[in-house]
C-alpha cells in the first residue's frame, strides 16, 4: 500500500516527466513550423537549458551564488574541440597541444561527456579551495575562478589559441541532440536533488546552523553538488561551441554568466521547474523582440521596433518580473502530477518528503 | 536620419523585388557596439549595389538585398546567416569582426555560397577559419604592421622600436605579428623593449613607467590596439612626455577620437584611402563624396572602404563565371591577380582569400591635424607562415 | 487611554505562530515584565510593539495613535523607544556616536547635549570611554549604552529586552537600579522582557506571564512569581511552541 | 629598474581610482544588502552626460563645455540623480526581496542603462576633450608625474577625505554609519530607511560620477563598456575589505590597484598577459584566509 511518503517520492520524479514533455513539444512544433532560423533558436534555447539546470544542481540547492560556471563552459566547450578537431588543423592553430591530444580525434559523443568530465575534475579542485567558504565570500571567490580561467584561455597561445579563435568545431549540436543532453541535465537534477546529498544540502540552504547543528557535512555535499553540476555546465559549454562553430574566451565570460543566473532567478531559483521555465520564457520573449524589431504585421499595419529596443526591453521585462515576483515566477515551487490513487485510502498523518 | 537619406539616395530598391533579382544577404550587426563598424562598411556596399544596377545590373540582373541584424551576439549571428539564407540570398556579407561574423560565414559555407567578412582583418576570415568560400574586403592586419615598420624605417629613420600590444582582442595581434617580422629585418634595427596591457585597462601607467626607464626614448613606438584603449593610451603616453613617433593599425583611423589627445603630433595610422580629401587617388574621393550624399556626411574612418571594394570583386568574379554558384565564382576570385579597385590592386589565391600585400596611403597627424603624407607598399607579401604562426 | 494598547495581535514566522489573539494594556508611568520561558512569544511581542515584525492580525496604539503598519522609524518617532535583547549596539561607533544615533527625531538641541552628559554622569565608565569604539566595551557597558542610546531618543514608552542576558548578577542588579532610579526621575513607562520573574518580583510591578504566544497570567510580581514557580513545577521546563526571532 | 617614486604614483593613482568606486559599492551594500552591478554603467552614464546625445562619429561636448567649477558639481550631481532615480524606480520595490534578486535586478537596470546609451550615442567609442591642458608632465621627488596623475591622486585623496569627513560629522553621516553597520537597530532609533538609503545612492551616484571624470579626463574617450572593468574590482574590493566596512572597502581598493601595478612592473613579459589570473588568484588566498574580509570592524558578523 504506497503511503503518502511514497507518493510524495512519486509525485517528485513526475517533475521531470513533465518538464521533457514540455520541450518535446516545444521541439515538434518547431519541427512542424519548418523554420530553419526558429530550428536554431530552439536548439540554442535547449542548450541553454542545460546549462541553467546545470547551473542550478549547486546554486539551486546550496543557495550559494556562483559566478563561476562560465570558467566550467569554457573548459567543457575548449576540451571538445581539442579531442574532436581533426588534427592538422590542431597543428596549424594549436601547436602546443600535447602529441596524444593532438592525435585525438573523437566522435562527438564521447568527446561531450568527456568534456563534462574534465569540468567536473576542475570543479572538484577549484570547489575544494572555494567552498571551504560561504555567502558572498564564496561567490566572489567563484567569480575570482572565472576571470583566471578566462585571463589563462585567453592567453594560453599554443593550447588555447588565445584570443584567436579555434574553428573548424563541426556544428552537429540541432534541436534533437540539444533536446536529449537538456533532458538528460533535467532528469540528472531531480535525482540529486532528491537523493540524500541533495536533501541535505538543501537543508543547509533553508538554515545553515541548524543544519551544521544536525551533523551535516555541508561542505562535502556542496563539492558532490558542484561537480555534479560542473559536468553539466561543462557539456553545455560544449554544445555551445559545437552550436556556433567558433570558440573564443570571450563567449565564456560575464554575458553568458549574468544570462544564465538571470534566468534562473527569473524562472525562480528555488526550484528545477524554476531553472526550466526562465530559459524557456526569457528564450521565447527575446525571440519574440528580435522578431518584432525586424518588423510584424498586426492587423494589416507594419510596425517595427526600433534596432537594439529589445535588450532594453529584455532588461525592464527581468526588472518587472523580479519586483512583482522576487522568488521568480515559479517562486520556487515545482510542476508536480498530483497522483491521488482514489482506492487507497490516505494515511491520516502528515509526512514530510524527507 | 541617416538611414532616411540612404534609403531615399538607393530608392531604386524600394521597387518590388523581381523574381529574377539577385539577392545579397547582409548579416551584419545594426545594434551592439560592432554596429559601427558594420554600418559604414555595408553602406560602402550598397553604394556599389546601387551603381552596379544603374549601370544595367549584374547577368542583367538587378541587385536586391535582405538584411538581418546579429545584436553583436555570436548566436544571433549564426541565425541571422540562415535567416538571410532562408530569404533567398545568393551571397552572403558578414560582419566585420572574424569572431561575430564566423558563425554566419559558416552557415553559408555550409550552402557553398560565397561569403565576405565587410572588414575583418584576421587571417582566419576567408579559407582557414571558415572555409573555402569564404573572403575578406579587407588588409590583413599583419600589413598594416609590416607597412609601419618599413615605411618608418625608409622615410623616418626608425632605428628602435618600442611594441606595446593591447591583448585584449585577436587583430591587436596581427599589427604585432606583422610589425615583429618585417622590423627586425631592416638595416640597424632593434625591438628595444614590449609590453602588454588591456583595452580596459584603467590606466596603463605602469606600463609608461617602464618606457621612461629605458636610457633612451625608442624612435618608434608600435601600439597595436583599437579606440578606445588606443585612445586612452596615446593620451596617457603624450602626457607623460613620451615623444616617440607612434604608429598604428588602421583601427585607429578617423579624426573623430583625436579630441582625446588634443594637438597630437607624429602619430601615424596606414589606411586603404584617405577620408580627409587629400588621397591621391581621384576614385576615393569620388566614393567619399557618394557615401555623403548617401548617409549624410563623409565616412568617419576608412573601414568604410572595404565594404565598396568587396561588392565591386564580387560582382566582377560574377560576370567573369556567368553565373551566381558559389564554386565558379570563387574559382574568377581566386584568379584576380593585381584587380584594379578604387582602393587599389586586389588579389586573391587559392592559399588566401585575404590581401596579404597592399598600398597603403599613410596618415599622419600633425597639431591634431590627419593629412594623407606618403604611400606605401611592402616591398614583400607577409608569408602565410608568418600569418598563421 | 492607556499609554500602550495591543488589541488581539497574532504574529507569524512564515507558517508558526509566535503569537496568538494577545491582548493587553499598559498605563502611564507603569513598569511591566513580561515572563515566560522560551518561545514563549515575548520579543516576538517586543518586536510586534516596535515595529520590527508585522502583524498578521489586530492592532496597536500608543497614545491612541495606530502603532500597526507604521515603519520602525514613524514608530520611535511617537516616542517609543527599544532597548533590543543582544543590546545590538553599533560597535564601528564611537561610544558617544551611538548616543547620538537617536536624537535625529529631536528638535532640542541643547537639550541633547546636557542629556548626553546627564547619562554619562549616570554611567561614568560611558563618560571615560565616549570616544573609544563601542565594540571594544564589556557586555555591562555596552548594555548601559544600549540603555542611555534608547533614552536619548526622549521616549515616552521605553522597552527592554531581556537586560539581564549574559551578565554577572551584580551588574544586573545595577542595571535594574539604573531603569527604576530614571524611570522615577523622567516619569517613563516601561516594558520589560525578563526572563526570571524572581527578579522581577525583586524589582516590583505588574507583571504579565506568557506561554504559547498567549497570556497566562497577569498581577502583581510579587504574586505571580509565586505562581510562575509553581507552574514551573507542574510542567516542566517546557518546550519552545515557536522559534524566537531576534 | 623602475623608480620607486614612479611605481608609488602609479600605483596610487590606480588604487585610488579602485578606493571610490568601492566606497559606492560599499556604501549602498551597506544600507541595503544590494550588490549594485549597475554602478558601472552609472560610471559611464556620467561620461555620455559630458557630450551631445548623437550617433554621429565627432563627439561634441555638452557638459563637457562647461568650466570645470560649473561641470563638476553638475556631473556630481547627475551622478547622484541616477543612482536616487534608480533606487526609487527599481531597488526601492525590492525591499523586502532576497538579495540575489536585488543583485539580478541590478544588473537588470546596468544592462538597460548600457544599452540605452548604445542607442542613444551608438556603439562608437567617443573622444572627450576635458581638461587637456593636464596633459603636462611635472618632476616631484625625482619622478616624472604626468599632471594628470597627480591630480587623480589628490582627488582620490579630496574624495575619500570629504566622504570621511561627510560621514564623520554629518547627522546623515551619523545615520549612514549606523545603518550600514546595523540597518534595523538605527530604524528603532527614528532613523529614517528612505533617507538614509536615498542618501546611500546619491553618495554612491556622485562618487560614480567622480570616477567617471577622472577617467573620462586620464583616458579622453566615452565607451558604453568602461564602467564594467572597475565595478567588478570595487566589487571583490568591498568584500575583501570586508563587508559593511567603508574604511576597508578603501584600503581593499587600494590593495587591489597596488598590487595590479607591481605585478605589471615585475612580472617577466611572457606572465604579463597572465596579470589577472594571478591577480585573482591573490584575491581567493585573501578570502581563504580572511573569509570576513582584511579589514573588518570589531562587531562585525556575517551579514549574508
Amino acid at each position: 500500500m504506497p503511503s503518502q511518503h511514497a507518493q510524495n517520492r512519486l509525485a517528485a520524479y513526475s517533475t521531470p516527466l513533465i518538464l521533457s514533455a514540455v520541450l518535446l513539444a516545444f521541439v515538434l512544433l518547431v519541427v512542424v513550423l519548418d523554420d530553419k532560423a526558429l530550428a536554431r533558436t530552439a536548439a540554442e534555447a535547449l542548450v541553454r537549458v542545460t546549462l541553467v539546470v546545470g547551473l542550478w544542481i549547486f546554486v539551486g540547492n546550496s543557495g550559494v551564488i556562483s559566478f563561476g560556471h562560465a570558467g566550467y563552459m569554457a573548459i567543457g566547450a575548449y576540451c571538445s574541440a581539442w579531442l574532436t578537431l581533426k588534427p592538422q588543423s590542431k597543428a596549424l592553430f594549436l601547436p602546443d597541444l600535447p602529441p596524444w591530444l593532438m592525435d585525438a580525434q573523437w566522435p562527438v559523443f564521447p568527446a561531450a561527456i568527456a568534456s563534462g568530465l574534465l569540468a567536473a575534475l576542475v570543479a572538484l579542485l577549484s570547489g575544494a579551495a572555494i567552498l571551504r567558504l560561504s555567502g558572498i565570500a564564496a561567490s566572489i571567490a567563484t567569480f575570482a575562478f572565472l576571470a583566471i580561467v578566462n585571463t589563462v584561455y585567453s592567453n594560453w597561445e599554443g593550447v588555447t589559441g588565445a584570443t584567436s579563435s579555434v574553428v573548424g568545431l563541426a556544428r552537429y549540436v540541432d534541436h534533437w541532440v540539444a533536446l536529449a543532453w537538456a533532458t538528460a541535465a533535467i532528469v540528472a537534477a531531480n535525482l540529486y536533488a532528491n537523493s540524500a546529498s541533495g536533501l541535505a544540502l538543501r537543508a543547509t540552504r533553508e538554515d545553515e546552523v541548524a543544519a551544521r547543528a544536525s551533523g551535516i557535512d555541508m561542505y562535502r555535499h556542496r563539492l558532490w553538488s558542484l561537480v555534479i553540476s560542473a559536468f553539466f555546465t561543462g557539456i553545455s559549454g560544449a554544445l555551445l561551441g559545437h552550436s556556433i562553430g567558433v570558440l573564443n574566451p570571450d563567449s565564456f565570460y560575464l554575458g553568458i554568466t549574468f544570462i544564465s543566473l538571470a534566468m534562473l532567478v527569473v524562472g525562480g531559483i528555488g526550484s528545477l521547474s524554476g531553472a526550466v521555465t526562465g530559459v524557456l520564457l526569457l528564450s521565447l520573449l527575446i525571440e519574440l523582440l528580435v522578431r518584432a524589431e525586424r518588423g510584424i504585421t498586426v492587423g494589416g499595419a507594419e510596425f517595427a521596433l526600433p534596432s537594439g529596443s529589445q535588450e532594453i526591453l529584455i532588461g525592464v521585462a527581468m526588472i518587472v518580473v523580479l519586483i512583482l515576483r522576487p522568488a521568480g515566477l515559479t517562486g520556487g515551487r515545482e510542476f508536480k502530477l498530483r497522483l491521488s490513487v482514489p482506492r487507497i485510502p490516505l494515511s491520516q498523518e502528515p509526512t514530510s518528503t524527507n | 536620419m541617416k538611414r532616411l537619406a540612404l534609403a531615399s539616395a538607393i530608392s531604386v530598391l524600394a521597387m518590388p523585388a523581381l523574381a529574377s533579382d539577385i539577392t545579397v544577404g547582409f548579416a551584419i550587426a545594426q545594434s551592439g557596439w560592432l554596429e559601427a563598424y558594420d554600418t559604414p562598411a555595408a553602406t560602402a556596399a550598397k553604394i556599389r549595389i546601387d551603381e552596379i544596377n544603374a549601370n544595367g545590373g549584374l547577368l542583367g540582373r538587378q541587385i536586391k538585398w535582405v538584411e538581418a541584424d546579429t545584436k553583436t551576439d555570436r548566436q544571433q549571428s549564426a541565425r541571422a546567416g540562415l535567416q538571410v539564407i532562408d530569404e533567398g540570398a545568393d551571397m552572403m556579407v558578414v560582419s566585420c569582426d572574424y569572431d561575430f561574423g564566423a558563425p554566419a560565414a559558416l552557415s553559408a559555407e555550409t550552402e557553398g555560397m560565397v561569403s565576405f567578412f565587410l572588414c575583418a582583418e584576421d587571417v582566419k576570415a576567408g579559407i582557414q577559419g571558415v572555409g573555402p568560400h569564404s573572403f575578406s574586403g579587407s588588409v590583413l592586419a599583419a600589413v598594416q604592421g609590416a607597412t609601419m615598420a618599413e615605411w618608418s624605417h625608409a622615410k623616418r629613420e626608425a632605428r628602435t622600436g618600442y611594441v606595446l600590444l593591447d591583448t585584449t582582442i585577436e587583430y591587436n595581434k596581427g599589427i604585432c605579428t606583422g610589425f615583429d617580422w618585417m622590423f627586425p629585418q631592416l638595416d640597424g634595427t632593434e625591438i628595444v623593449g614590449r609590453d602588454t596591457f588591456k583595452n580596459d585597462d584603467a590606466s596603463i601607467a605602469s606600463q609608461i613607467t617602464r618606457i621612461k626607464a629605458l636610457p633612451e626614448e625608442p624612435d618608434v613606438i608600435m601600439l597595436c590596439s583599437y579606440i578606445p584603449g588606443a585612445a586612452s593610451a596615446v593620451r596617457q603616453i603624450r602626457a607623460a612626455g613620451i615623444n616617440s613617433l607612434i604608429l598604428n593599425g588602421s583601427a585607429v583611423d578617423g579624426s573623430y577620437w583625436l579630441d582625446a589627445t588634443p594637438d597630437l603630433s607624429g602619430f601615424v595610422v596606414p589606411v586603404q584611402g584617405s577620408i580627409y580629401g587629400d588621397d591621391p587617388r581621384p576614385e576615393v574621393e569620388t566614393f567619399n563624396v557618394a557615401y555623403e550624399k548617401a548617409t549624410g556626411s563623409r565616412p568617419a574612418s576608412s573601414y568604410a572602404y572595404p565594404g565598396y571594394v568587396l561588392m565591386d570583386l564580387w560582382a566582377k568574379a560574377v560576370e567573369r563565371a556567368g553565373t551566381l554558384d558559389g564554386a565558379a565564382v570563387t574559382a574568377e576570385l581566386e584568379k584576380m591577380k593585381g584587380e584594379n579597385t578604387a582602393f587599389g590592386p586586389r588579389s586573391f589565391s587559392q592559399e588566401l582569400h585575404h590581401q596579404n600585400a597592399a598600398e597603403m596611403q599613410i596618415i599622419e597627424i600633425t597639431d591634431g591635424k590627419p593629412a594623407a603624407v606618403d604611400s606605401w607598399t611592402i616591398s614583400q607579401p607577409v608569408p602565410l607562415d608568418v600569418l598563421l604562426n | 487611554m492607556s499609554k500602550l494598547g495591543v488589541f488581539d495581535i497574532s504574529v507569524r514566522y512564515g507558517k508558526v505562530p509566535a503569537i496568538t489573539d494577545l491582548t493587553f494594556h499598559l498605563e502611564e508611568g507603569e513598569r511591566v515584565f513580561i515572563a515566560g520561558p522560551n518561545g514563549a512569544g515575548k520579543s516576538s511581542l517586543l518586536n510586534a510593539i516596535c515595529g520590527r515584525v508585522p502583524t498578521t492580525h489586530g492592532r496597536i496604539e500608543m497614545d491612541g495613535d495606530l502603532l500597526t503598519g507604521r515603519a520602525p522609524e514613524a514608530i520611535a518617532r511617537l516616542g517609543l523607544s527599544m532597548v533590543p535583547e543582544g543590546r545590538e549596539i553599533f560597535g564601528s561607533l564611537t561610544v558617544e556616536e551611538n548616543l547620538r544615533v537617536g536624537t535625529g527625531i529631536r528638535r532640542d538641541a541643547e537639550a541633547v547635549e546636557t542629556d548626553i552628559e546627564e547619562i554619562f554622569a549616570a554611567f561614568p565608565i560611558l563618560g571615560e570611554r565616549r570616544r573609544a569604539a563601542a565594540g571594544a566595551l564589556s557586555g555591562g557597558q555596552q548594555q548601559m549604552l544600549a540603555i542611555g542610546r534608547a533614552l536619548m531618543t526622549n521616549p515616552k514608552l521605553m522597552m527592554v529586552d531581556e537586560p539581564s542576558l549574559g551578565l554577572a548578577p551584580k551588574i544586573v542588579d545595577q542595571v535594574y537600579d539604573t531603569l527604576v532610579a530614571l524611570q522615577e526621575e523622567r516619569g517613563l513607562t516601561l516594558l520589560i522582557v525578563e526572563q526570571s520573574s524572581l527578579r522581577a518580583a525583586r524589582v516590583g510591578g505588574r507583571m504579565v506571564l506568557m506561554r504559547g504566544g498567549r497570556i497566562v497570567g497577569e498581577g502583581n510580581a510579587a504574586d505571580m512569581a509565586d505562581r510562575d514557580a509553581l507552574a514551573q513545577a507542574y510542567f516542566g521546563n517546557t518546550q519552545p511552541e515557536a522559534e524566537e526571532v531576534a | 629598474m623602475t623608480n620607486l617614486a614612479q611605481l608609488f604614483f602609479d600605483a596610487a593613482s590606480l588604487g585610488g581610482l579602485y578606493a571610490m568606486a568601492a566606497l559606492g559599492i560599499a556604501l549602498i551594500f551597506g544600507v541595503m544588502n544590494l550588490v549594485n552591478f549597475a554602478h558601472g554603467e552609472y560610471i559611464a552614464f556620467c561620461v555620455f552626460a559630458l557630450i551631445v546625445p548623437s550617433t554621429d562619429a565627432v563627439a561634441v561636448m555638452l557638459l563637457g563645455r562647461a568650466p570645470a567649477l560649473l561641470l563638476v558639481p553638475l556631473v556630481l550631481s547627475l551622478g547622484a540623480a541616477i543612482a536616487i532615480a534608480s533606487e526609487y524606480a527599481v531597488f526601492r520595490h525590492l525591499r523586502r526581496a532576497d538579495p540575489v534578486a536585488m543583485m539580478i535586478s541590478s544588473f537588470a537596470l546596468g544592462f538597460v542603462i548600457r544599452n540605452a546609451l548604445l542607442a542613444i550615442y551608438g556603439g562608437r567609442p567617443k573622444a572627450i576633450s576635458l581638461w587637456p591642458e593636464l596633459n603636462t608632465p611635472v618632476a616631484i621627488v625625482g619622478a616624472d608625474v604626468p599632471l594628470l596623475q597627480l591630480i587623480v591622486i589628490l582627488t582620490t585623496l579630496l574624495v575619500v577625505a570629504g566622504l570621511a569627513g561627510l560621514l564623520k560629522k554629518t547627522r546623515l553621516g551619523l545615520e549612514m554609519r549606523a545603518a550600514a553597520e546595523n540597518f534595523t537597530m538605527a530604524r528603532l532609533l527614528g532613523v529614517k530607511a528612505n533617507v538614509v538609503i536615498t542618501g546611500a545612492f546619491a553618495l554612491s551616484g556622485a562618487l560614480a560620477a567622480a570616477v567617471a571624470l577622472i577617467m573620462a579626463t586620464q583616458t579622453g574617450v566615452a565607451d558604453v563598456r568602461m564602467g564594467g572593468q572597475i565595478m567588478l574590482v570595487a566589487f571583490i574590493a568591498t568584500v575583501i575589505g570586508g563587508l559593511g566596512s567603508l574604511p576597508g572597502a578603501v584600503a581593499a581598493g587600494f590593495l587591489i590597484g597596488a598590487a595590479s601595478v607591481l605585478l605589471q612592473a615585475f612580472l617577466p613579459l611572457d606572465a604579463r598577459p597572465f596579470r589577472d589570473a594571478f591577480l585573482y588568484s591573490l584575491v581567493i588566498v585573501c578570502l581563504l584566509v580572511r573569509p570576513q574580509g582584511l579589514f573588518v570592524p570589531a562587531s562585525a558578523k556575517p551579514r549574508v
